[in-house]
């Protein structure tokens, strides 16, 4: 019966990608659109009814399918294991992949390969529900690359723009770089305690004491890599601010609330390992600090309204890895969930604007906008509260629990992710003042056709505003449901803040801090009507974060440039030198054979006179050397 | 012994065909004819036996190089027909000369005596003169002619010489006496210089470097069919005959002389090979190849004791795939002036049979796997490694791989090259001779024991 | 006994092929090696079942050579890649009109009966004659169905059949030497055989001259490229498909059982070369202009990392070398048609003259995309259990090899990214590029197929390979 | 003549003949007259053929006198073939200067 749920709960995005592939374009584009919205769907109840069931009993579901790879000291089973984290994942994966589902049917109907659309956003959640549910490393490496696949496959969903299609390239590098951490680090369990399986690995963990320690840190340290790679964390996050070439509801689904926390629940999933490295969480949790910092002060000049949803994402992302650095996967598992929510309402809701402008993104040619568009105006507004941290939507329950960890484990960390928060409250509403505010500054034809977006781009984003607003009820504070429904997850049990002074002086202030950046956007934006400047005109520190820190350039001087130049040198130099060598042997001997020829020149007398000299030679060799 | 008898005969009466005006009956004539002393060599297989004092000593030796030496004429003879087709007059001379060519040939591997190791040698020698400047009014040929004579009766003179210091040292030109003599402790020096010197003779017959010069130049000047009678028949009963003298006469064989022979094998291998690179015409390109076939076959002079089987087949997979070469070149170069590679291009189009044929001579001489000459030199390898010559079968590896660059030249002009001009004709004597010789190749390539397990 | 039908009925298929004139050869090849490639699988049923499929016959007794053919599991794994590759080489070839089309179809078929031969031969020199016998074929295929400037060709191919026969001659030396030690040929008298460490060291340095050049290992790779660009594409699949592999086949089943104390105690430099062939492949196809040349280097980079999984002697380095060789087998091939389906439309290997496929044809470009990640090892393709396999075994060597060697997965993206990115992406193409048609789809799906199946589910080849691998391990190990 | 040889010592026999021999050798090698050739290549051969007659008496033994009459014999048949060859030449190239002969080279 589980296994067939199960079967039902992978398979069914499978099966309305093969629909889509195959029958797409012969069923028309609501019918293709439906049944990938609909497969999801199914995924979506089914993950509910085993949700239900291990809620109830406690106790993870494991199912083991088939021998997949046998390497020397280990096997590797096709698995699933479905416990209270994979399941958590797995509802909001396909809770909110059915409502981007359901969104795009309206955002891409006048795609001419809107049946290519949805194969590829039901292949995606295929493997993301294949990432969740793998019982090993393995087979949560097959998700793991598929998810980047599909990434890859969405942002470069209008091929014909090479732009595009190198922001999708990229994508799939910078992924594949953080891979290469995974594959080393599974090598290393792999080979210390001869299994990759997460329920023997931890067994393993906590008992073996044979394996040297280093070894465990590394192992720890390259899992980490992988996360970073995937997550879009420092210094491999420069792929997800280009990954906007997507469609907007890709950005959605994949950048803001599923695939980029693959990284977050990988780490969470190998708990055990992490919490036995504390030297490896303190450069998680510096490392996810660092990429809240810089990542939000990108996002303070960018005036493509996706990129500073972007930046923001991969902020949030950062203060999600600074809790885990400390120790609080709960807390990190409950912000992803709260930022599942209002990011991907964000997300659609700057779709229902772009889609509303025609494809206009920037910022700068936006602005009056809630009257036309009340709806978006509203859930995305809610949305932005929420982000900021403002009491009582979810953003405030699951930032301030970051925070919160973060000031007991270290005070600059706590720091630095305040003013995060301050300056995610500022871009925010930034966003929000230029967008909705003020007067239209687009074209006249744009103005002319401005609407409020069709209900299957509404009712999704009603949905996620709702839950945004009341998301944060899962975990709070002296009813954390949350905490209890993952305790046995972790070996070490997760310290519950006691409400004290302390605590509450830091809810104020983190609330403050969401208000004060919301006012300065509020005085500079909405008040004094300010614009950002063209792009020609930016100058000073402004024009360093506009241009996010030259990080891009860097890279490109670092890596890129430099391959590419020894690939033309190897190509252009040692190619023809070794090849030049071979053919040199044989030319060498060529030439041999062309001046030999000059020897044997007709004259007999020369023969004769080479023939006494060889009789010469070989008599004189014989009788008289000795 | 009964075969040179026959082969005499038969000359004669090749002479007297022409005179009873049965010239039509010629060749296939002398080919039945060859076949039956063919049938009474073979007979003789198992009866060894010494004649007229011990002048021609028969064994299985002497029998096994003699039947493929007789083989071989019969090619020769068949290719004649077409050959001589313009000067039918003289078809009888030339085909009496190749038989009595052929009895020097027998007579050089079943001498009992110097004396008559001495005379078939001269038989062998003048016919090849003949036959080399045989094309009366070509300036080439009576070039090549005239070189061959000249450096082939200083060659004779220093194998006289040797034979005289043998003589000397020994009082005798009884091989089997010779050898006998020759476990005496007390060997005057003359001994070895006479053997020396006889081998230094045979060097130049066999056409191994330094004393291979005149091999090119008279190849090309030759016509083809004496180049190819050269090529095939007189290298390899050189090289019969220089092993056959060393093994019969007993000579110890010392260190210095096998340096010698690894010096002057390595040097032919290398000088062949590298001076057939850059060679346009096709037989002097074969001379060279000769002259590093030469080299190889030296190798089996440093384990005497064993390795007459591989001599024997080695020697019949180069003749072999040489007489293919040859039957084709004869076909394609008929009425051309010269043999340059030019007259092959296209002929992978023209005359796929014939192009594959060459192809497969080429190959075998290359000695690439399933013909003949990858068996060859396989044993030929093996053998002098064991005899602990490592270094001078890399160098003949290395060779063999520069080898691979001339004979596929050849293959490329065939194969990709447009024909300039068509050929006529399908000469039914030579797409036969073709054919056959590079079946019995390939037949010796899947079976080499037939050959090599004749002489233990 | 039964092996030896095999064999026979490939070369009768050669044969028959080349008798039954130009318009039928295709079919008649096809059949005959659909023919070969049932029969194999009959054979793969035997084995399973417990027959005993080695046959051995006297065939020459001085020097002593057998008519020798082992069929274990490794073997049948890489007799059931040639059979099952060659129908589809030949079935690529449907599409295109060759001039003399039964000689290139008939030497397929021979070409396809020396590689099979090789694959199973017991006994040294008959391999060794197989070996031979296979590079001739392909010699005269890319000579002369080959494409581009004559001369140039006639030079590069030159250079592959002179360069592969010297580093072969060389394997000869070695296997006469070891006749004269052991009597015999024969590959269980030669596993045998106890050498010193000097005499290991010779005739494992002879054998690596052979299987260096033809894998290729850097530096001895310079034929590569341009022979796989020059030949026909037929004759590239060959090369790449199955003849590569021989030299991998070789140093397991040859080098390594035979000299295994040189192989240890080389092992670093050995891996290394291996793997420094892997990341300067991918460096140096990153910047290729030419489809096939790109290809070729990325086969030099893939096989690298084959190389370099065999050379780390353990179980997990051999068993992925295994799996790894018939992934790639199959990849390649399917790569090499992709480049000829686009040759048939555009008439250029120039990828740069490509571009903005993806819009007219669709299938064809899902099939490109499927092979790409194929190549690239994403999981769930066949690949990635041979890629992960070897990075696994060059783990348990070093640390370094693999995080070396797992470059690839980094640089391998890289470039087949990048070339499906401007062969197939962009503004689409003024010239009109038609669908692909039944047959070129057909092969295509089955390629896919069949690096997908295996993918998900390796376990018939582990397990058939396995306890052969196992056996090779103990003689290494002995 | 045994007394001969053992006043005269069959060692300068052979030192004469080794002398003609060279001096044979010499002529082949310096002289471009075929014609003068071809004597320097009797020369040697005589030379030798006095040598065979030398041992014959040292070892009191026939054989060496008979080989002698097969060599000259021999020796006759090639000058025949030899002068055939030149006459050919000369109606051809009108010389019969060995030096001229140098059309196939290479």
């Amino acid at each position: 019966m589980d296994t067939t749920l199960a079967l039902v709960l992978v398979l069914a995005p499978f099966a309305g990608f093969l629909i889509n592939v195959f029958f797409g374009k012969t069923l028309g584009k609501s019918v293709s659109g439906t049944i990938g919205t609909l497969s999801v769907a199914v995924s979506f109840v089914v993950s509910l009814m085993l949700f239900m069931q291990v809620n109830a009993t406690k106790t993870p579901i494991q199912i083991a399918l088939f021998d997949w790879i046998q390497v020397g000291n280990f096997k590797v089973d096709f698995g699933f294991l479905l416990d209270q984290l994979s399941l958590l994942w797995l509802l909001f994966v396909t809770g909110i992949g059915s409502l981007i589902h359901l969104y795009s049917i309206s955002y891409m109907h006048d795609d001419e390969k809107m049946h290519t659309f949805f194969a590829y956003l039901n292949l995606f959640v295929f493997f993301m529900i294949t990432l969740v549910v793998g019982s090993n490393l393995l087979i949560m490496f097959i998700g793991w690359e598929g998810v980047g696949l599909c990434s890859y496959l969405l942002i470069g969903f209008w091929y014909k723009n090479q732009e595009y299609n190198d922001a999708a390239k990229k994508a799939f590098i910078m992924n594949r770089i953080g891979d290469l951490g995974l594959l080393i680090g599974i090598f290393i369990l792999g080979a210390a305690f001869s299994t990759v399986d997460f329920a023997t690995l931890k067994t393993a963990l906590e008992t073996s004491n044979s394996v040297n320690p280093n070894w465990i840190v590394l192992a720890a340290l390259a899992l980490f890599i992988g996360a970073c790679g995937k997550s879009a964390q420092i210094p491999l996050y420069t792929w997800l601010p280009d990954a906007m070439a997507g469609p907007t509801p890709v950005s959605a689904l994949i950048h803001a609330a599923t695939m980029v926390t693959a990284g977050i629940f990988m780490v969470t999933r190998m708990n055990f390992l992490f919490s036995l490295t504390p030297e490896v969480q303190t450069i998680i949790a510096v490392i996810g600090a660092a990429t809240a910092l810089v990542a939000a002060t990108i996002a303070l000049v960018q005036n493509d309204i996706k990129k500073v949803l972007a930046y923001s994402t991969v902020s949030q992302l950062g203060l999600m890895f600074l809790a885990l650095g400390c120790g609080a996967y709960q807390v990190a598992v409950f912000h992803v969930i709260t930022h599942a929510f209002f990011k991907a309402c964000l997300f659609l809701g700057s779709g229902s604007v772009i889609h509303a402008l025609h494809g206009e993104q920037d910022m700068r040619r936006m602005g009056g906008l809630k009257k036309v568009m009340p709806i978006t105006y509203i859930t995305m507004l809610i949305s932005s509260l929420a982000i900021s941290g403002i009491f009582p939507l979810a953003g405030f329950w699951s930032k301030d629990e970051i925070l919160m960890t973060a000031f007991h484990h270290n005070i600059a960390l706590w720091v630095i992710g305040s003013i995060a928060s301050i300056m995610t409250a500022f871009y925010m509403f930034r966003l929000m003042f230029l967008t909705f505010w003020k007067d239209f500054r687009g074209t006249e034809e744009q103005k002319h056709h401005l609407h409020e977006s069709p209900k299957l781009i509404t009712i999704p984003l009603i949905i996620l505003a709702i839950l945004a607003a009341i998301g944060g009820a899962i975990n709070l504070p002296g009813n954390a449901w949350l905490n209890h429904y993952l305790a046995p997850l972790f070996s070490v049990a997760h310290q519950e803040h006691v409400l004290g002074t302390t605590e509450y002086m830091l809810m104020g202030i983190a609330l403050a801090g969401g208000i004060i950046g919301i006012a300065i956007a509020y005085m500079k934006y909405a008040k004094q009507g300010q614009l950002p400047e063209e792009d020609a005109q930016i100058t000073g520190f402004s024009k360093v974060l506009y241009d996010k820190y030259y990080v891009d350039e860097v890279y490109e001087f670092l890596f890129v440039k430099p391959i590419n130049a020894l690939s033309r040198f190897f190509r252009d130099y040692i190619e023809t030198a070794v090849s030049g060598f071979v053919f040199g042997l044989g030319k060498a001997t060529m030439v041999l054979g062309a001046q030999g020829r000059k020897v044997q020149n007709g004259n007999i007398g020369l023969y004769l006179f080479f023939f006494v000299l060889g009789v010469i030679a070989i008599i004189s060799y014989l009788f008289l050397a000795q | 012994m009964n075969t040179l008898i026959a082969l005499v005969g038969l000359g004669v009466l090749c002479l007297l065909f022409e005179i009873i005006n049965l010239r039509k009956l010629l060749v296939p004539a002398t080919i039945l004819g060859l076949l039956g002393v063919l049938a009474l060599t073979v007979s003789e297989y198992n009866m060894p036996g010494s004649y007229y004092g011990n002048m021609i000593a028969v064994n299985a030796f002497s029998v096994s190089f003699s039947s493929l030496f007789i083989v071989l004429t019969i090619f020769l003879i068949a290719l004649s027909h077409n050959f001589y087709e313009s000067h039918q007059s003289k078809l009888s001379d030339f085909i009496a000369i190749k038989i009595f060519l052929l009895s020097g040939a027998v007579a050089m591997v079943s001498f009992g005596n110097l004396a008559m190791f001495f005379l078939g040698i001269e038989v062998l020698s003048i016919s090849l003169y003949i036959l080399a400047a045989s094309s009366r009014l070509n300036l080439k040929s009576n070039e090549a002619g005239m070189k061959y004579f000249l450096l082939g009766s200083f060659a004779s003179g220093i194998i006289l010489f040797g034979i005289c210091m043998i003589y000397g040292a020994m009082g005798t030109f009884d091989t089997t006496e010779i050898a006998e003599l020759s476990r005496s402790a007390e060997l005057p020096i003359w001994f070895p210089i006479g053997i020396a010197l006889v081998t230094i003779g045979m060097f130049f017959k066999i056409a191994a470097v330094p004393f291979h010069f005149w091999a090119p130049d008279v190849y090309e000047g030759s016509p083809a069919l004496t180049t190819a009678t050269m090529s095939t028949l007189a290298k390899v009963t050189a090289m019969a005959t220089l092993f056959k003298l060393l093994t019969a006469m007993n000579a110890e064989i010392s260190y210095q002389y096998q340096i010698v022979v690894v010096i002057v094998s390595m040097a032919s291998m290398t000088v062949g090979n590298i001076m057939a690179l850059k060679q346009a015409n096709v037989k002097r390109m074969l001379a060279f190849s000769g002259i590093s076939h030469a080299g190889y076959m030296l190798m089996t002079l440093l384990s005497t004791n064993n390795s007459a089987g591989n001599l024997l087949y080695y020697a019949a997979a180069y003749s072999l795939s040489g007489i293919a070469a040859f039957a084709v070149i004869l076909y394609v170069c008929k009425n051309r002036d010269n043999e340059d590679i030019v007259n092959f291009h296209g002929l992978g189009k023209t005359n796929p049979l014939l192009a594959a044929i060459l192809t497969g001579a080429l190959l075998s001489m290359a000695g690439i796997p399933i013909f003949a000459g990858f068996f060859a030199k396989l044993t030929l390898f093996s053998q002098t490694i064991q005899a602990g010559y490592l270094v001078l079968v890399i160098v003949a590896v290395v060779n063999s791989i520069i080898s691979v660059g001339y004979y596929f030249k050849l293959i490329l002009a065939m194969y990709t090259k447009e024909a300039d001009k068509a050929r006529t004709g399908t000469p039914v004597l030579i797409y036969g001779v073709a054919i056959v010789s590079i079946l019995l190749n390939l037949a010796l390539g899947l079976f080499p024991s037939l050959v090599m397990d004749l002489l233990g | 006994m039964d092996v030896i039908y095999l064999l026979v009925l490939l070369l009768v298929g050669a044969l028959a092929t080349y008798l039954s004139g130009d318009k039928l050869a295709s079919k008649v090849a096809l059949l005959f090696s659909l023919g070969a490639f049932g029969y194999s699988l009959y054979l793969l049923n035997l084995l399973e079942a417990g027959v005993n499929l080695d046959y051995t016959a006297a065939w020459i007794t001085k020097p002593n050579i057998a008519f020798a053919l082992k069929t274990d599991g490794l073997a049948m794994a890489m007799l059931l890649l040639t059979t099952a590759l060659t129908p589809m080489i030949v079935f690529s070839g449907f599409g295109n009109d060759y001039k003399n089309a039964r000689s290139i179809y008939a030497l397929i078929l021979f070409m396809s009966f020396a590689m099979a031969g090789t694959f199973l031969a017991a006994d040294g020199l008959l391999y060794y004659i197989f070996w031979e016998l296979a590079l001739i074929p392909i010699y005269f295929i890319a000579l002369l169905w080959g494409n581009g400037d004559a001369e140039e060709r006639k030079k590069a191919v030159l250079k592959f059949f002179i360069y592969t026969l010297g580093g072969s001659l060389f394997m000869l030396t070695g296997f006469v030497y070891l006749y004269l030690q052991a009597g015999s040929f024969l590959l269980t008298d030669l596993y045998q055989l106890r050498l010193s460490c000097a005499q290991q060291f010779w005739i494992f340095m002879a054998f690596f001259l052979a299987y260096a050049i033809k894998i290729p290992i850097i530096p001895f790779h310079t034929w590569q490229a341009k022979v796989y660009q020059k030949a026909p594409t037929v004759g590239t699949m060959l090369l790449s498909g199955i003849m590569l592999k021989m030299g991998l086949y070789s140093v397991l089943r040859w080098q390594l059982p035979i000299a295994p104390l040189a192989a240890k105690g080389h092992q670093y430099v050995l891996i290394g070369l291996s793997v420094a062939g892997v990341i300067y492949g991918s460096i140096v196809a990153l910047r290729q202009k030419d489809l096939k040349k790109l290809l070729a280097y990325s086969s030099l980079a893939h096989v690298g990392l084959i190389a370099a999984g065999a050379y780390t002697l353990t179980l997990d380095g051999l068993r992925g070398a295994v799996l790894q060789m018939i992934a790639h087998g199959f990849t390649v091939v399917g790569l090499f048609f992709v480049a000829e389906i686009i040759f048939r439309r555009y008439e250029t290997r120039l990828i740069a003259e490509m571009g903005g496929i993806r819009q007219q044809t669709p299938k064809f470009t899902s099939m490109f995309l499927l092979l790409v990640l194929a190549s690239v090892a994403l999981p769930s393709t066949f690949n990635f259990v041979g890629e992960f396999t070897v990075l696994y075994s060059l783990f348990q060597v070093n640390l370094g090899f693999a995080i070396l060697g797992g470059l690839t997965i980094i640089l391998g993206a890289y470039y087949m990214l990048k070339m499906f990115q401007h062969a197939m992406l962009g503004e689409v193409n003024a010239k009109p590029f038609a669908d692909v048609t039944f047959n070129e789809g057909l092969l295509l799906v089955l390629i896919v197929a069949v690096l997908f199946f295996f993918g998900l589910y390796s376990k018939p080849i582990t397990d058939l390979i396995s306890p052969s691998i196992e056996n090779i391990l103990i003689h290494i190990n002995r | 003549m045994n007394n001969i040889l053992n006043h005269i010592g069959i060692e300068n026999y052979i030192f004469l003949s080794v002398i003609l021999f060279c001096i044979g050798v010499f002529g082949v090698l310096y002289r471009r007259n075929a014609i003068i050739v071809f004597m320097s290549i009797e020369i040697m051969l005589n030379a030798v053929n006095l040598l065979f007659v030398a041992f014959s008496t040292y070892h009191q033994d026939a054989q060496g006198q008979v080989f002698v009459f097969f060599s000259m014999a021999v020796a006759a048949a090639e000058v025949a073939v030899g002068l055939a060859i030149l006459v050919s030449i000369f109606r051809n190239l009108g010389s019969i200067d060995i030096d001229n002969l140098k059309k196939l080279k290479g």
